[in-house]
């Protein structure tokens, strides 16, 4: 079987998860793999749920908000951007390739626009492959163990020190 | 300033006034035209009836070789110059079409990018060159003449990209600048006939018909115009057009005849003795 | 004056054909078409066609293969364009003519006494041999093989070319001819592969 | 229904859940095996009911849950449905109903984002399990909490003047309200007042308008603001804070009683200037009254064309001739602010512009016109009088209407503007009154669905109108035929009959389709309400909230939301007063509890929230050196709790355990 990428999305209350319920009543056909978090605002999402998401096992996170000017909390979104902006680097910085996160500003009206995102998004990521961060967790625990004992068994009490 | 140049087919055959007078006309105001080397047929519109791709793929080898030198393309054919701004449209925007001619041009040892911009002379003259200094080089001005700029259909469909689709004014700010003056011509981008003319005449002069009458009725001495085949169209049917619905009578020229004339340039160089219909009444006055 | 049965059944109409036309480069919108005749309104050749190309796009999206494709209306489009830009559905009606002629040649429909189908077909072997067009070899090949007749009524239009040495009848040739049918031959590979 | 209700023991102290999830018809259960996800569900920890049930929202599903709720001792509530946004208020009542608080509540949406966009069922399935996973996990963090109480404003902001406008001001007016209506123009009435007749009826348009324009004036509980902007709202729901600006008409409205004294004592003694209340087909004075019916009767000075504006030198006469010194040129902008609980945005569209389709020669040739050109031509009170000529004073005799400029049209705007069919038959069926010429109609199709609209077509079928179903391609002046001379020639296919024909005329009328206000952006995010991709304002929902925005307290009517005829503009204005009504005479509202706060003990003192707030609803405490959160002014984005370093501001209902634990469900096994 080919490998079916999980997408995590945050969605504002106000644009993009209402988008979302137009894509629905419009019925509009998209890729399953996206599991959608409500949000009052993109403001809300803390850089740590994106992290969290990828440590938990997402391939990939998707943030949408309203388009800029448009945010119902007048300039949530701003400030989303500013914070993602910074964490698209420390991302970048941990080995994640572009692509595993994406912003984007979908309108309630941009239905469309949802469908669109959500199927380019996945085919981008199922191109990537699959991330695997708790498996990549278990790998680097399983070496570090594998080093302390090395090291342990080599030259404790320096190393104990050093720790 | 220099460019490429694409002649197309017609312009080395019945289109030669207009070569010789663009050249003429861009050699005058200090553009070089270099022609691109070992050109083909731009796979213009009949060759498109044949086969998509192969049509596609004969644009493509004159881009790929074009490509090579980093410079604008000029096609004054308006049948090459859409012919080859849809393949480069056409390339871009279906990647099924961009893989097999590329693929197709990979087996002669060409490549194309899509990185070659082609453009008419119109364009060139008006953007690049511009009417000051086009009216600098204007020694003699067309006092008193009147004429009916007309466009054509394929450079301003279906890609409208350096005037209107509707009301395309760059050739008659040409015209004015060489002292002319435009008659108000509400068929400037009506079609000629194409190759109907010739090969279904019964409905092609017709067409040709409605362009010269209307132009004469609108008090234009000449139909002044920017594509090989409408000239040939207008002009060479002329006869057979008398004999099915009335004698007009009515001068087709280029406009870079025209502007050439304004520039002092004589009427030998610019082939203004390649009408059929005589257009001595252009030269009237100098 | 003949009397024809003009009701069609729904056996007459080829479903294939109908999604062929809607899958053609440009055909994308044909479904959206609403009728309005705006294409066939500012088409300066309509008034010669049998079937408007409004009346054209509703039979192909249809799948009446055969009235679309034995129709006058395909091989007197001039290819100026007026309908793709007016069309308030953005349908390339153009582009949808050409299909429609190369599916006619292909199939061999065409109205065999309308030189327009020989004319494309001898362009292409002209250009398959010199790499460009002779206009005037291309007219006279054209006249030899469809109505002679008609060629003499050309004549004068003829000497008047010569008389302004506007007439060649040397076919002009590309230099690198094989660089050029080494391409053309590459396609033609190509399809019968995708035929395949 | 599924039986996956064994007596199960609660482990580890973990909160009772009910999990229940609806087939919606076929619409979910259609896609999503609902008794596989209700099994699934079974399974999942703390879960101690689970049940799928065919319609969750109907009061059978409603009562069920209620009663699991009691029998079960449920303490947390999970409903796997449509979107929240339809039915989330439905659930939690239905939990109040069963006796539990309504916030332990979670709806899961499998509907609109799953059993409706997703075509393969064992995918659809496993999302829909992930989502159920997720709200499961999630539930258990929530809270209990109240709704916030406060109450409203009882006073209402109309915006705009147009029929619409006017209708709803005076509705909530003679309900006891008190309204402001606030209107852009120097007079109220908006496009109906230029309009002559009205379709189908043709009753004219003034005799119905202006006895409600008058009322608006006389209202004791209007207060008529023209030739004002509304420049800037602040609040929330049942608390608004507006500013208004009211531009300078250089006369003093209290004033001036309308006499027109000084239009007859201007300078200059002809009218000059194009006239825009009549389509610039009439002139005017630098002082004038867009008509004689304007409301307020209130003259005005334009100073882009009064002498005294432009040289400072002209002797005044004007001013010399008003008794009641009314004229003041040195008037200035004034500022106003108003304090509202609900606002009503009837602000109309605009025509298309027909310079737009240069092939119909507007601009070009002088026998081209728009429609509300020949509104203001056939018009009695009108710059002819209601004689149709030509620009050069001749009369038209034939005449042809073309539909759908600007209308259904990819390459301008891709909608129907709903009423150009129907005045179009209007205008068709005047200007043959008017003037005997022959009228064509160029139509595509004929929208005529509306009581007695049919009727009327029949009536112009009948009174010999010609009637060309085809797209004109093109207006031109260049002639065939003899009869075609010094004509304006209209090409068009015939698509009935099947070929293209040419038609001679002396006169076009551009039937222009209804586009969103100029400036409707800049309106709407004024309003912090939504537009849709056409540019109009977006409603709450398309069928069941047609007045409501997405922002409470902010409602919409007429053709600012969609383009629509008088007869729907009126029942909409309706509407949208009624619904400021509802919200009004309850007195008060429920706030959603999403607030934010500061956990006092956690907060280190930072300040990175304060300036984060858009509502300034945070401030420092300099003694205790903690920030404090005012709830009443806080709208619940959670921007700051997402930026406080360290974690101690808490957003209800989206704390970082419930999102945290929500991730967790969607990627856990």
């Amino acid at each position: 079987m080919s490998f079916e990428p999980k997408i995590v999305a945050f969605f504002c209350n106000w644009c993009t998860y209402t988008a979302a319920d137009l894509a629905g009543v419009s019925r509009l056909k998209y890729a399953p793999n996206v599991r959608v978090i409500r949000v009052m605002c993109s403001g809300r999402v803390d850089p740590q749920f994106v992290m969290d998401a990828f440590a938990k096992g997402a391939d990939g996170v998707l943030l949408g908000g309203c388009h800029p000017g448009d945010c119902h909390y007048a300039e949530g979104n701003y400030k989303t951007l500013r914070r993602m902006r910074m964490l698209n680097r420390m991302l970048k910085d941990m080995g994640i390739e572009d692509g595993r996160f994406r912003l984007e500003w979908i309108s309630g009206a941009e239905g469309e626009k949802v469908k669109v995102t959500v199927n380019d998004m996945v085919a981008k990521v199922r191109a990537l492959g699959p991330l695997d961060m708790p498996g990549k967790f278990k790998e680097w625990d399983k070496e570090i163990e594998e080093l302390e004992a090395h090291v342990n068994s080599d030259a404790p009490t320096e190393v104990a020190h050093a720790r | 300033m220099k460019y490429l140049y694409f002649p197309g087919c017609s312009l080395k055959g019945t289109g030669k006034a207009y070569e010789e007078s663009l050249l003429a006309v861009f050699r005058a105001l200090g553009v070089e035209l270099k022609e691109i080397d070992d050109w083909n047929c731009c796979g213009a519109t009949a060759y498109m009836s044949v086969d998509e791709a192969k049509s596609y793929a004969l644009a493509g080898r004159n881009l790929a070789i074009a490509e090579r030198e980093e410079l604008d393309v000029i096609a004054p054919c308006s049948a090459c110059y859409l012919g080859l701004n849809k393949a480069q449209k056409s390339l871009q925007d279906h990647p099924e079409i961009r893989a097999r001619v590329t693929k197709a041009l990979a087996a002669a040892g060409l490549e194309y990018h899509g990185k070659v911009k082609v453009r008419h002379p119109l364009d060139v003259l008006i953007n690049d060159v511009g009417l000051d200094a086009i009216a600098k080089r204007i020694k003699s001005p067309l006092k008193g003449h009147k004429f009916a700029p007309y466009y054509g259909c394929q450079i301003v469909r279906p890609f409208a990209s350096f005037d209107d689709q509707y009301d395309p004014k760059t050739m008659d700010k040409l015209l004015a600048a060489a002292g002319a003056e435009n008659v108000t011509f509400p068929l400037k981008t009506r079609c000629c006939g194409g190759s109907l003319t010739g090969t279904v005449p019964e409905v092609g002069l017709r067409l040709a018909y409605i362009i010269l009458k209307e132009a004469k009725k609108r008090g234009a001495e000449a139909v002044v115009t920017v594509c090989p085949l409408c000239q040939f169209n207008l002009d060479g049917y002329q006869d057979q057009i008398a004999r099915k619905f009335e004698a007009v009578d009515m001068p087709v020229v280029y406009f870079t005849q025209v502007l050439g004339l304004a520039m002092g340039l004589s009427a030998d160089e610019l082939g203004l003795k390649r009408s059929i219909i005589s257009a001595d009444v252009v030269l009237a006055g100098r | 004056m003949a009397i024809t049965q003009m009701m069609k059944y729904e056996a007459d109409r080829d479903a294939d054909f109908a999604r062929w036309a809607t899958s053609q480069t440009g055909g994308e919108n044909l479904r959206h078409c609403i009728q309005c005749g705006v294409c066939s309104a500012t088409c300066p050749l309509s008034l010669y066609m049998d079937y408007t190309p409004r009346r054209l796009i509703n039979l192909a999206r249809e799948g009446f293969k055969n009235e679309v494709l034995s129709s006058l209306t395909i091989w007197l489009c001039a290819s100026c364009y007026a309908c793709r830009v007016e069309c308030p559905k953005k349908i390339q009606v153009t582009d949808i003519m050409y299909a429609l002629k190369r599916r006619a040649i292909q199939e061999g429909v065409y109205p065999k006494r309308f030189p327009i189908p020989v004319l494309a077909k001898e362009f292409g072997r002209m250009i398959f041999m010199w790499g460009r067009v002779n206009e005037t070899l291309l007219v006279i090949d054209l006249f030899l093989r469809t109505n002679w007749f008609k060629f003499l009524s050309m004549t004068g239009l003829g000497l008047n070319l010569m008389r302004t040495g506007r007439m060649s009848f040397l076919p002009d040739s590309i230099r690198r001819k094989d660089e050029l049918r080494k391409i053309l031959n590459a396609l033609e590979a190509d399809k019968t592969e995708v035929a395949k | 229904m599924a039986d996956n209700n064994a007596n199960k023991q609660q482990p580890n102290g973990l909160p009772r859940i009910g999990f229940y999830i609806c087939h919606c018809g076929s619409n979910i259960a259609g896609t999503i095996d609902v008794a596989d996800v209700a099994k699934y569900a079974a399974g999942l920890p703390g879960v101690v009911v689970s049940r799928d049930y065919k319609y969750m929202c109907s009061d059978p599903g409603q009562e069920m849950i209620a009663q699991d709720i009691r029998e079960h001792k449920l303490e947390r509530l999970v409903v796997a449905a449509c979107s929240p946004n339809l039915h989330e208020e439905t659930f939690r009542k239905a939990a109040a109903k069963g006796g539990l608080n309504s916030f332990f509540f979670q709806m899961v949406n499998i509907r609109e984002h799953a059993s409706w966009v997703h075509e393969d069922k064992k995918a659809a399935t496993a999302k829909a399990k992930d989502l159920a996973r997720a709200a499961v996990y999630r539930v258990r963090f929530h809270k209990a909490l109240e709704k916030q109480q406060v109450p409203v404003d009882p006073n209402v902001l109309v915006v705009g003047g147009g029929i619409a406008g006017i209708h709803a001001a005076l509705t909530l007016a003679n309900a006891g309200k008190k309204v402001t209506l606030v209107e852009r123009e120097s007079t109220i009435g908006g496009h109906m007042a230029a309009f002559d007749k009205t379709f189908p009826t043709l009753d004219c348009a003034a005799c119905i308008l202006t006895p409600k324009m008058s009322a608006v004036k006389s209202h004791p509980n209007i207060t008529l603001w023209t030739y004002s902007e509304v420049s800037k709202v602040e609040g929330y729901v049942g608390n608004y804070k507006v500013t208004v600006k009211r531009k300078p008409r250089y006369v003093i409205e209290d004033l001036c009683v309308g006499c027109m004294e000084c239009i007859d004592a201007c300078v200059f003694k002809e009218p000059k200037f194009a006239d825009k209340f009549n389509q610039g087909l009439g002139k005017r004075k630098p002082v004038y009254i867009d008509f004689p019916q304007a409301t307020p009767k209130v003259v005005m000075i334009d100073p882009e064309t009064c002498i005294q504006f432009k040289t400072g030198k002209c002797k005044k006469s004007c001013a010399e001739a008003c008794d009641r010194k009314a004229i003041d040129f040195d008037q200035k902008e004034e500022v106003k602010e108003l304090q509202v609980g609900a606002i009503i945005l009837a602000t109309g569209f605009k025509t298309f512009d027909a310079k737009k389709e240069p092939h119909y020669g507007y601009g070009k040739y002088p026998g081209v016109f728009t429609a509300l050109e020949i509104e203001r031509l056939v018009n009695a009170s009108g710059p002819t009088s209601g004689e149709v000529v030509l620009r050069d004073g001749k009369h038209p005799k034939a005449v042809g209407i073309i539909h759908c400029v600007g209308s259904r049209d990819e390459k301008t705007n891709k909608w129907c503007s709903r009423v150009c069919c129907m005045y179009s038959l209007k205008l068709a069926h005047l200007i043959k009154e008017h003037s005997g010429a022959e009228v064509y109609n160029f139509y595509i199709d004929i929208r005529a669905a509306g009581k007695a609209y049919e009727e009327f077509y029949d009536k112009l079928l009948s009174e010999g109108v010609h009637f060309i179903r085809g797209r004109v391609a093109e207006v031109t002046d260049w002639a065939m035929t003899p009869e075609e001379e010094g004509k304006l020639v209209l090409r068009v296919e015939d698509t009935l009959a099947g070929f293209v024909r040419r038609v001679p005329v002396d006169m076009v009328v551009l039937a222009t389709g209804l586009e969103p206000q100029a400036d409707a952006q800049e309106v709407r995010r004024r309003f912090n309400i939504g537009c849709g991709n056409e540019g109009f304002f977006q409603e709450r929902h398309p069928k069941l909230a047609p007045v409501n925005t997405f922002t409470d307290g902010i409602f919409i009517a007429g053709a600012c939301q969609s383009p629509k005829d008088i007869p729907d503009t009126v029942a909409q204005a309706g509407a949208a007063a009624a619904e400021a009504l509802v919200l009004i005479d309850a007195g008060h509202v429920e706030l959603e509890p999403n607030t934010s706060h500061v956990v006092e003990e956690e907060c280190c003192g930072c300040k990175s929230c304060v300036p984060l707030c858009p509502y300034t609803a945070i401030t420092f405490d300099e003694a205790k050196k903690k920030a404090v959160i005012n709830e009443v002014i806080c709208k619940g984005c959670g921007v700051c709790a997402a930026a406080c370093p360290s974690g101690s501001i808490r957003q209800n209902l989206f704390e970082d355990e419930e999102i945290f634990s929500e991730i967790e469900g969607v990627l856990g096994k």
